[in-house]
């Protein structure tokens, strides 16, 4: 496929833009944060997303959705990461959605998807346990009784936790070699939910499943068997990062180049500075390639590419490096102003280290880049 | 026994004595340090007792002279102290710009009259004192300031602002670069001088900073009053003094790199898992962490190379533009990696599990240290044209 | 069948009876390639049977006009000529700066009779061409080259000095900026002219590069003559046409940079050893390569990007000064990360156990990449005041 | 110990600056290099660093050296780094008398130190038999037979091979379970030693050992006990390289600076570039580092430091790193100058490479740092 945006992509993309820009852009992040909400989206504007279709853009025709594709929901995310806007976009849709859709039965997708695709169910992804991602150690397990399943463990970096209503636990089940996946209510007894401020000002939470009880039909697919699901799921979760972590990077880059245009030290616009010019090249040049690793990879999940592991690594890898040049150039570049609060730069770098961590970091998935390409 | 050694068993038995027992836990951070002045924050009540008692022998500043509040030690003899406390883990009793920076000036710069004025107040904690030196429209160009000083023949009334002044909000006094006269070259005609901060003409507005807490202020002066006789140095010739007081500052940030802590690559062994021969199992984040203590472990040896070469008269000049440069370079790469290290409560913002957000704050907070006391980009304009003579563009 | 599917049988029956089978097999580099000209270096006798068969159907320049001396292919056919070729690993017939040089700008910017003299010798490799761009005293600033043309009614005379031509001690003829006006600005008065190299007034002097060979010569001009019909477009107006040439030029030594090879990671798994779980066993090695083969990839993902979306209306305007200078940085990258897997046979310089040193030429060879054509700090001077909008100094 | 040089230490330094300029600079090395001869040093300048005391400089007193440590050594070193003086100084005296001290029994110092030290035979350590630098693994042989011994193997990078007339060649005993190191000399039945041209213009020799007999008094030291003796030696022969790439460095770096002092391009020099500026001001930070990490290094051999290792890979790894980036460096800033053979810069960026190279490179020593630092 060409790597190039069609008439269509880029209207959806322009639409987007203008809508964060006037709904969800960095003065209502900095309303929702001062405002000390435990909720730090605005359920509202949520629902005009969702009326726009937003949750719908990758769901299949067939089960309420759009049918858009994931390079749709890219571009929208692209924007969202311009704007930091706050939603449960990624932690119900990118996230959630795809796991259903990939691992449930039919009569689940049915249940489920067209909930989400209206806006109605929130769901969000329980799968980290320790620092770190590392899906291949669970130490949460399930266990039969009776019709149903008992569970225990814990879970953090849950996204958007507070607020969702149904969490989509990873725990290893007794007698199972792969991992399984349970959709547990908000509500289960024995279930703690424990909201955790952020350093983006999201909402992550932690979860501790104490002898929770599910029935035999909260088992997403089929039993120890949602491995390949889990890492496709993955792969697209982390390559709608990578879409979100371009549009933050190219955003906190635009406005550094305007602050070097405008501001003046030593009787010269900063700009002007040959050592600065020579970093923001180099910065505009690694944009570029970033903007094309994530098109190739949002690609490739509609393609369904074979090498999509390779590409979600190497989309995740690039654009972790990238939004850590960026967001750091950012703050320095705009020297005392950018340490302030009241800069809107602070957003950016805050947000960027989150997104970057989510799912795996430059660390894991450069290493990951090099296990898939056979060193 | 020699006189060294005598004066080490007394002053451990002195210490054993008088230093508090909660005063002898390690302060965590800069904030569990005492800053003394007219209106303290004092977390516990010890910390009053213990300045007090060390001010009363003129610890608090022990190679200052006795004269204006100090110990009167020489070198070997503070050297001892240092030691002896270190001993007991015995905290600073006291730590402030006014010993940090100002003193030193004074004691360089100052009057007779003026070093009697005010160095005992600061040795004893009474008056604390911060820095007016950037404004809005002079970041890295300090030296094209604004605020005006106005000779009104016994005091100035002095009109502008400055920013990023340290904890101006806690000060009782300022020391302040002020411009007396704009006629000549930018350099020229800058004059530095004291004034009380708590007049009608001051105003001061803390600044909220990426990491929450607000070390720094924006200060207004509209008709604030500076007597004459503070005036220090000459009028006109201030550059100097805040040349001096630069360069100095400029090696107290590069020191924040260098604290020493548990090896980042072992801490991370533990966390992030090892293989079976004890490598750290992430091999990218084993890299970066490994480049990063080399570099940290060789500064460290370059910090005491060029103390040794300048003790034994050989000296390099300009050197603290390399150690700011390094230092806070250092500094940024260490808190990125801890991130990476530390992985989820990291990222934490507030709440007990997140130990209010330490960790995520220390990062935010690191990314300044490029940028006040002369930016990276500055330093590199200093080693550049002072050190290699490249020529002006 | 399709008009394109019959022009593929045709053109793969006519490789399959044409082809020499020595031309059969992928050329190992630059060398192997057949340049043409007055004096060719032919390794083969075959390469000149397989160039002069080719040229006989224009399909040496496959879209060039037949007029011309080109095959007058359109987009499609030509895709399909090159499918066909790969499809039994056929060399390229023929290479020159005539080809990818001097034929582009001639067909943009020479008149009728220009295009008619020039363009079929060099489709038939009958004449070999260089560039005379850089001087001594205009490296990356290479406007300001001073190498006079002095009108003589029908002819200019020529005098001055050229630096970095390339195989000028191979060519028959040269493309050669010269100054006709000097009282303009340096953009100004600068003519493009064509002229001959086997003239007394010029003398040819190779350059012995830090990789042993000398692709590169001085080249003097001594009163040398260039016949006034063959200036290239109008007097003084030369600088449009270099830098249409400059554009070209840095797109293809870019391109150095992504020949296909095997992935370098998994040589060096080889080489240095792999642990259980497959590896590479130094970590250190395998991040850099890791990251090395990240950028390669999706720099290659860009240059595909950028081209698409030109194709689609959209682009981006002066890519070419980042396929420049990322494309060159990459290739010094890999070479330096070749020397590191390489190990001991990399550093060899000589002799049949190190293929004559191939590795260690090849290394250095690629240190020129960032310099010639435009030096990578010129080329981020172009994005950031031509892309990003900073300001001049 | 002060991180400083004495007096003494900076006479030595400086008289080494001045003779090295003299007799063995860049100049003679083109000229030993274009003579095409297989031996690339002056054996009478040779004989002129042994006759002012360079062989003896850190062999014992007790075996006819002057005693005065390796600290010594290094500031000579670093002075050959300067002016790419190519001598035996390294592979006889840096590495070989090492390794005869270290590991030798009384006897066989007192038969080969002094003769080492007067400049009357000269060794070279065989070590290397693959691509890289691996002392765990070796596949050189050795077997009793009679009184002797007979070896069997090849090794390559023998530094100044084509002159030796010893070579100590490392190799598995039967029945040992660490390395031995035997003399062979050079005219040994069996032994074939190739001569390489290295892309240094230094020599350096592939051996062929087939079925080379050696007497008893060949074996040096114990039999399997050569491991740590060799681990000191190679700390240590590393150390000294890392001296000799400081020089190397520092040499380019200000040859460099130099040019961007004088170089004129767009009408102004181009030394005025902040860009250029910049990255200079960069580099001379780590030189500075690169200068005290080699002190240290050197200092810890002389005082027999614990760390040694920990100091040894430090000062190998920062200082391939360091001179890597001067010598790119050098090339990029001296633009197309740089790249002729005329211009002496290319000599600096290829001795560079193998100096890196010999004995482990970066990836080798950081590796090594990050497993003696426990991670």
């Amino acid at each position: 496929m060409a790597l190039v945006l069609n008439e269509e992509q880029i209207m959806l993309k322009d639409s987007a833009a203008g809508f964060l820009a006037e709904k969800a852009a960095v003065p209502q992040l900095r309303a929702l944060r001062d405002s000390g909400s435990e909720t730090t989206f605005d359920a509202a504007v949520w629902r005009e997303m969702v009326e726009m279709g937003w949750a719908s853009i990758a769901i299949p025709e067939a089960f309420g959705g759009l049918g858009y594709g994931y390079t749709g929901l890219g571009l929208v995310l692209e924007q969202v990461g311009r704007h930091l806007s706050n939603s449960p976009l990624e932690s119900a849709v990118l996230v959630s959605a795809t796991l259903i859709n990939e691992l449930g039965s039919e009569a689940q997708k049915q249940q489920w998807l067209p909930a989400i695709a209206a806006g109605e169910t929130q769901f969000s992804l329980a799968l980290q346990e320790g620092a770190h991602h590392n899906p291949q150690q669970l130490a949460t397990t399930a266990r039969r009784e009776g019709e149903g399943y008992v569970l225990n463990g814990s879970k953090v970096l849950v996204l958007d936790a507070p607020s969702a209503q149904q969490f989509l636990v990873v725990a290893m089940l007794e007698g199972s070699e792969g991992p399984s996946v349970f959709a547990v209510p908000a509500d289960a007894a024995g279930l703690t939910v424990e909201s955790r401020a952020m350093v983006d000002s999201r909402a992550a939470g932690a979860l501790m499943l104490d002898n929770v009880s599910v029935g035999a039909d909260a088992l997403v697919g089929e039993a120890g068997a949602a491995g390949p699901a889990l890492e496709r799921t993955l792969d697209i979760a982390n390559i709608g990062l990578a879409a979100e972590l371009l549009g933050l990077s190219v955003e906190a880059f635009e406005r550094t180049v305007a602050y070097l245009q405008e501001r003046k030290q030593f009787g010269r616009i900063i700009g002007s500075f040959q050592g600065l010019q020579h970093r923001a090249a180099e910065l505009f040049a690694e944009l570029e390639l970033a903007r094309s690793i994530v098109l190739k990879a949002l690609q490739a999940i509609d393609e369904g590419a074979d090498n999509l592991p390779l590409l979600a690594s190497a989309a995740k890898a690039k654009l972790c490096e990238v939004a850590q040049r960026a967001s750091n150039e950012a703050v320095q570049m705009h020297g005392g102003i950018g340490m302030t609060d009241e800069c809107e730069i602070g957003f950016f770098i805050k947000r960027a280290r989150v997104a970057q961590h989510t799912f795996g970091d430059y660390n894991y998935h450069l290493d990951r880049f090099a296990q898939l390409g056979g060193f | 026994m020699s006189e060294l050694e005598q004066f080490r068993a007394e002053t451990r038995a002195w210490l054993e004595a008088n230093c508090p027992q909660s005063m002898r836990t390690p302060a965590r951070g800069f904030e569990d340090i005492y800053n003394g002045g007219r209106k303290p924050e004092i977390d516990h009540p010890d910390q009053k007792v213990w300045c007090d008692r060390m001010a009363e022998r003129g610890w608090t500043v022990p190679t200052w002279p006795k004269e204006y509040g100090g110990g009167g030690l020489n070198k070997e003899e503070a050297k001892v102290l240092a030691q002896e406390m270190a001993r007991i883990s015995a905290r600073r009793p006291l730590d402030s710009f006014g010993i940090s920076m100002l003193g030193p000036a004074l004691l360089q710069f100052g009057s007779e009259e003026q070093k009697k004025e005010h160095l005992p107040p600061i040795a004893r904690g009474e008056i604390r004192w911060c820095q007016g030196y950037s404004e809005p429209n002079a970041g890295s160009d300090l030296a094209s300031l604004a605020t005006r000083a106005e000779d009104q023949g016994d005091h100035y009334l002095i009109n502008g602002q400055k920013v990023w002044t340290s904890y101006a909000d806690k000060a009782d006094w300022i020391f302040c670069l002020v411009r007396t006269d704009s006629s000549g070259s930018k350099h020229e005609g800058i004059s530095f001088v004291l004034f009380d901060m708590d007049q009608p003409g001051v105003t001061v507005k803390p600044i909220k900073l990426i990491s929450g807490s607000s070390p720094f202020c924006e200060t207004f002066f509209d008709d604030a009053k500076a007597l004459k006789k503070n005036l220090i140095g000459e009028e006109g010739k201030g550059w100097t003094i805040a040349k001096y007081l630069l360069t100095h500052e400029r090696e107290m940030i590069s020191g924040f790199g260098t604290m020493s802590r548990e090896s980042l690559g072992q801490r991370a062994a533990k966390i992030v898992g090892a293989d079976a021969s004890g490598r750290l199992a992430n091999g990218v984040l084993r890299q970066n962490i490994a480049q990063y203590q080399l570099d940290a472990m060789v500064f460290g040896y370059t910090m005491a190379r060029i103390g040794d070469e300048a003790k034994a008269g050989q000296g390099l000049g300009p050197a603290s533009s390399i150690f700011k440069y390094y230092g806070t370079e250092l500094n940024k790469r260490r808190n990125e990696l801890n991130l990476a290290v530390q992985g989820e409560v990291a990222l934490g913002w507030d709440g007990d599990v997140y130990d209010g957000g330490q960790l995520s704050r220390d990062w935010l907070r690191s990314k300044g240290n490029s940028i006040e006391g002369g930016t990276t980009e500055v330093q590199l304009n200093i080693i550049a044209k002072r050190v290699l003579g490249l020529p002006d563009a």
